[in-house]
């Protein structure tokens, strides 16, 4: 599935909640399916910084699709990274460098975009591309 | 509630504007004033007076605008010297701040301590009262010593005892902790620090929005606090100081108002308190301040002190029925602030979901690191309760920390 | 004069409640822009907003009225990033006002300099960008070369060239003058400097209210004002910095916000723009000041500076024709402010009459002391005009004069 | 007369003037008739602090009588240090210290005593009564 399709079809399985209380729920029983980070990669070197509680991320280059894990210490955040990485894992780092990130309005989780969300989306979302980009860049070079 | 106190809950809550307000469409309900207070309508209107009467520069215009805010703003300065019966006026100096106040001070040392010297700071601090004494530190060598807690977060007085010696310069100690809500025996530790011929700093910034303070009575050296926590705008900050503290310790910025004479070879700075005051100030900040104070005597920091026991008494009754929750920082001499986690639940999480609620919490280190690391916590939720809090609020509070445990369980 | 410009000047003194005021029975002229500008109704506006609807200590709340006062916050900073031009949010930094953001830069730079160093500055300085830096001469045994003025008030740009050396670290003037208001030449002097890797602090507290500043097509280094006088409430100061210098300097006041790491052994400073940003900011303030910004946008900088020269001309042509009436500075590249004398007349004698007809007026040194010893004089009476005074304003004003000579002499 | 009386005709002479520029004409005409001070005593010394413009004040024991002497670079100050120099002059150090100075506000120069007036009155009248007392010191200690 494309990135966009991936959104897509999370913003009809959130649309089918009446209120904030089941997506909340939704969220976090998908941040307990989440693809766990190895603990060897639970350092300060993979935290997302600028967070109030803990996220770990790291990216693979696995056929040339990006394969992200993560980690967090609060439950929340583990389901907004969860949700982050379903719709940007196994992509080339080029689609994931352009993705927009519009969904997140439509699945009623704009309040964590505001700068001020220690646990922000918009830091998660700026360390997923960096990785990109940091792959994109290694993959021009060869 | 009503029977105890002379708090009429229901005028109060009329004076606050924003608590009509509707969060995710929920009635407000605000636990986060240790953080900042609500502003009563009495100070908002007060500003658009300002603005809209009399805006102008003040001290050196002769005209009728600077001359009416000139008096407006010198007329704040002498309430507060009032309010904390300052011997004068001019012991008053409004800084941007606590946190502005406190690095006027420290600044006011690096010429004044030598290296070996030493500094008395508790492990309660806010990093405000933490950070500028490790420069001050780096620039003069001298040495920082740290009165520990114990395990309800008080203050090990005999081990500050131990600490005091005749190299001891100077001693910081917050009146009431942050993070906790914790209010240290600061007249006892003042006292003890005096025999020492060591000068004290208070840091009121948590203590000012619940009690009155005598800074004679204390015979403190020097005393800070921000009007933003007692019902004033933000942007403004009270330093007390001594007369002879504050005339032996340098200016900190240089400008406008705080000289005497410039030339290219050499300025002169004026008396106080103007040498601290330079540029233009926050001067409807600093008015407004004044009103603000004015309405928290309107209503009696007696009464409200008492008001905020009851509510504080009430919430933490409740919320240790709740199965392992932990509450941080436990003495008979506390504001109304309460400090929790449940069990290994994070504290950012339950924020976030009470949030939902519409209800205002605190989460993290709550600027205290080295309180979270006394016990090895990443923070915890805070909420600090104002005299128009109720206990119907903490009622639905207590509501949402259950629904809130539930969902992250 | 609506001919020529696209001042609506009717509609525009509508948007600001203080000129409805009288004083001393008249009504209300005030030409003391240059000190403070007047506040249009939706900057009070978005005060009285703030502080009914989202007053909250920001960005570290989890909470929904945090979220909102964060969002305000940092979007004014883009705002002012944008309308300076500057590549980044973050290398605009809040202050306290223009003397906090000089006093910041300064102090940034005591681990810097040496002695021996060499600092520029002009004789046109205000205090304000005159005693920071003689604090930091002090500490640090640099030296101050002044740029001279010559009769007509304007700096010497041959003799500026004739001070420049490898010893040049640093070079501070300001945009325009507050006494006289003379425009500088910066980008020439920015230019001059850089070619001796001098870094240049512009102050261009008298320039923002008057014109657009681009700080990447100057290029300049450091660049600070007040909001106070660009339509915003007191207690907002602007610092833009160059990335690399604001990473160099280190902070200015230890607290909150600023650090990364507290531990009672080192701490860690957060990234831009926090490290600078250290405690509970002026949050109302700021975010005022940037509904100030877009208020002066909206009309339009370049309109607001063809009506103000319009009126400085059709001022400074009637002013003249009043015997012995002196104006200092003298240049093409003005904005609207007129600084005089008249005869023998104290500026104090005239300020008080011209007052009595509802007139307000700056007099005295206008913290330029240097200036006035260049003239020999105790100081001057300064009118300066804004895009809400009339043509009429200034005919009321050239009356009141006559009455003050005649009365006085 | 004493300090009480020469209040009181001023207050009568000033009651009768229309408006503000009448009295300050008058205030002006009667900084004309002060007193001067010699020109050796107009250096720093004898500043009264916190003008704008410059008011230098001396006093003199004459008879137990305080006689003050004075001058200024503005005519307004001059006027006002004129009038209270007739209202003090030539009294007894504990009646000056003891003096009211209510009358200000009824000749309607009440502005004069803000703060903010970098000429004020209270300035000035602050360095009267500081001679004064400087003189009953002196008188107590003999
Ligand atoms: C040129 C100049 N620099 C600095 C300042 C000081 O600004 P503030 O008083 O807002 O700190 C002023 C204000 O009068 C000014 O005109
Ligand atoms: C104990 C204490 N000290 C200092 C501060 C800093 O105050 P401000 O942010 O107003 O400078 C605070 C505010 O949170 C505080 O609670």
């Amino acid at each position: 599935m494309k990135i966009k399709e991936i959104q897509e079809e999370l913003i009809d399985e959130f649309a089918m909640f009446d209120d904030w209380v089941e997506r909340y729920e939704y969220m976090i029983d998908l941040g307990k399916s989440l693809p766990l980070i190895e603990s060897k990669y639970k350092t300060d070197d993979y935290l997302v910084s600028g967070c109030q509680s803990k996220v770990w991320v790291n990216a693979e280059l696995i056929d040339n699709n990006i394969v992200f894990k993560a980690d967090s210490d609060a439950i929340i955040s583990k389901g907004i990274i969860a949700i982050l990485i379903r719709v940007f894992s196994h992509h080339k780092p080029n689609e994931i460098i352009e993705a927009s990130t519009d969904f997140i309005d439509e699945i009623g989780l704009k309040d964590h975009l505001s700068p001020n969300r220690a646990n922000g989306l918009s830091s998660m979302i700026k360390q997923l591309k960096l990785y990109a980009l940091a792959y994109q860049t290694k993959i021009n070079d060869e | 509630m009503k029977k105890n106190t002379n708090i009429n809950i229901k005028e109060i809550r009329k004076d606050f504007p924003i608590l009509n307000r509707k969060v995710n469409g929920n009635d407000l309900i605000y636990f986060d004033n240790a953080a900042t207070s609500q502003t009563p309508k009495v100070v908002i209107d007060s500003i658009v007076s300002y603005y809209s009467n009399y805006n102008s520069n003040i001290h050196r215009g002769v005209h009728a605008l600077s001359q009416e805010a000139t008096d407006a703003y010198e007329n704040s300065r002498i309430k507060f010297q009032k309010h904390f019966n300052a011997d004068n006026s001019f012991e008053i100096i409004f800084t941007s701040g606590t946190t502005h106040s406190i690095n006027l001070v420290a600044n006011g040392f690096k010429k004044i301590l030598k290296s070996g010297d030493e500094i008395i700071i508790s492990q309660l601090e806010h990093h405000s009262n933490i950070v500028p004494w490790q420069m001050l530190c780096e620039e003069t060598g001298a040495k920082i010593k740290v009165i520990p807690i114990d395990h309800n977060g008080e203050l090990v007085f005999s081990e500050f005892e131990k600490l005091l010696n005749s190299r001891t310069e100077l001693v910081f100690v917050n009146h009431v902790s942050n993070a906790l809500g914790i209010i240290n025996p600061i007249k006892k530790i003042i006292d003890r620090a005096h025999e020492f011929n060591a000068i004290v700093l208070i840091d009121g910034a948590q203590a000012t929005p619940h009690m009155k303070v005598d800074v004679l009575k204390l015979d403190v050296d020097f005393y800070v606090t921000s009007t933003h926590k007692i019902c004033g705008p933000t942007g403004v900050g009270i330093l007390y100081g001594k007369e002879k503290w504050l005339n032996k310790i340098p200016p900190f910025f240089g400008g406008g108002e705080m000289i005497d004479q410039v030339t290219f070879e050499k300025s002169t700075y004026a008396g106080l308190p103007n040498k601290f005051e330079a540029g233009t100030p926050n001067i409807s900040g600093v008015i407004a301040s004044g009103i603000g104070l004015d309405y928290m005597n309107s209503i009696g920091l007696e009464n409200i002190n008492k008001y905020e026991s009851e509510l504080l008494n009430y919430a933490t009754k409740e919320m240790l029925l709740i199965e392992d929750l932990k509450i941080y920082g436990v003495s008979k001499e506390k504001t109304s602030v309460i400090s929790f986690n449940v069990g290994e639940i994070h504290p950012y999480d339950i924020g976030s979901i009470v949030d939902k609620f519409g209800i205002a919490t605190r989460t993290g280190q709550l600027c205290a690191q080295p309180i979270m690391d006394y016990f090895k916590i990443p923070g915890t939720i805070r909420v600090s309760f104002s005299f128009y809090n109720t206990k119907e609020e903490i009622d639905l509070f207590i509501k949402a920390l259950h629904k809130a445990i539930s969902m992250l369980s």
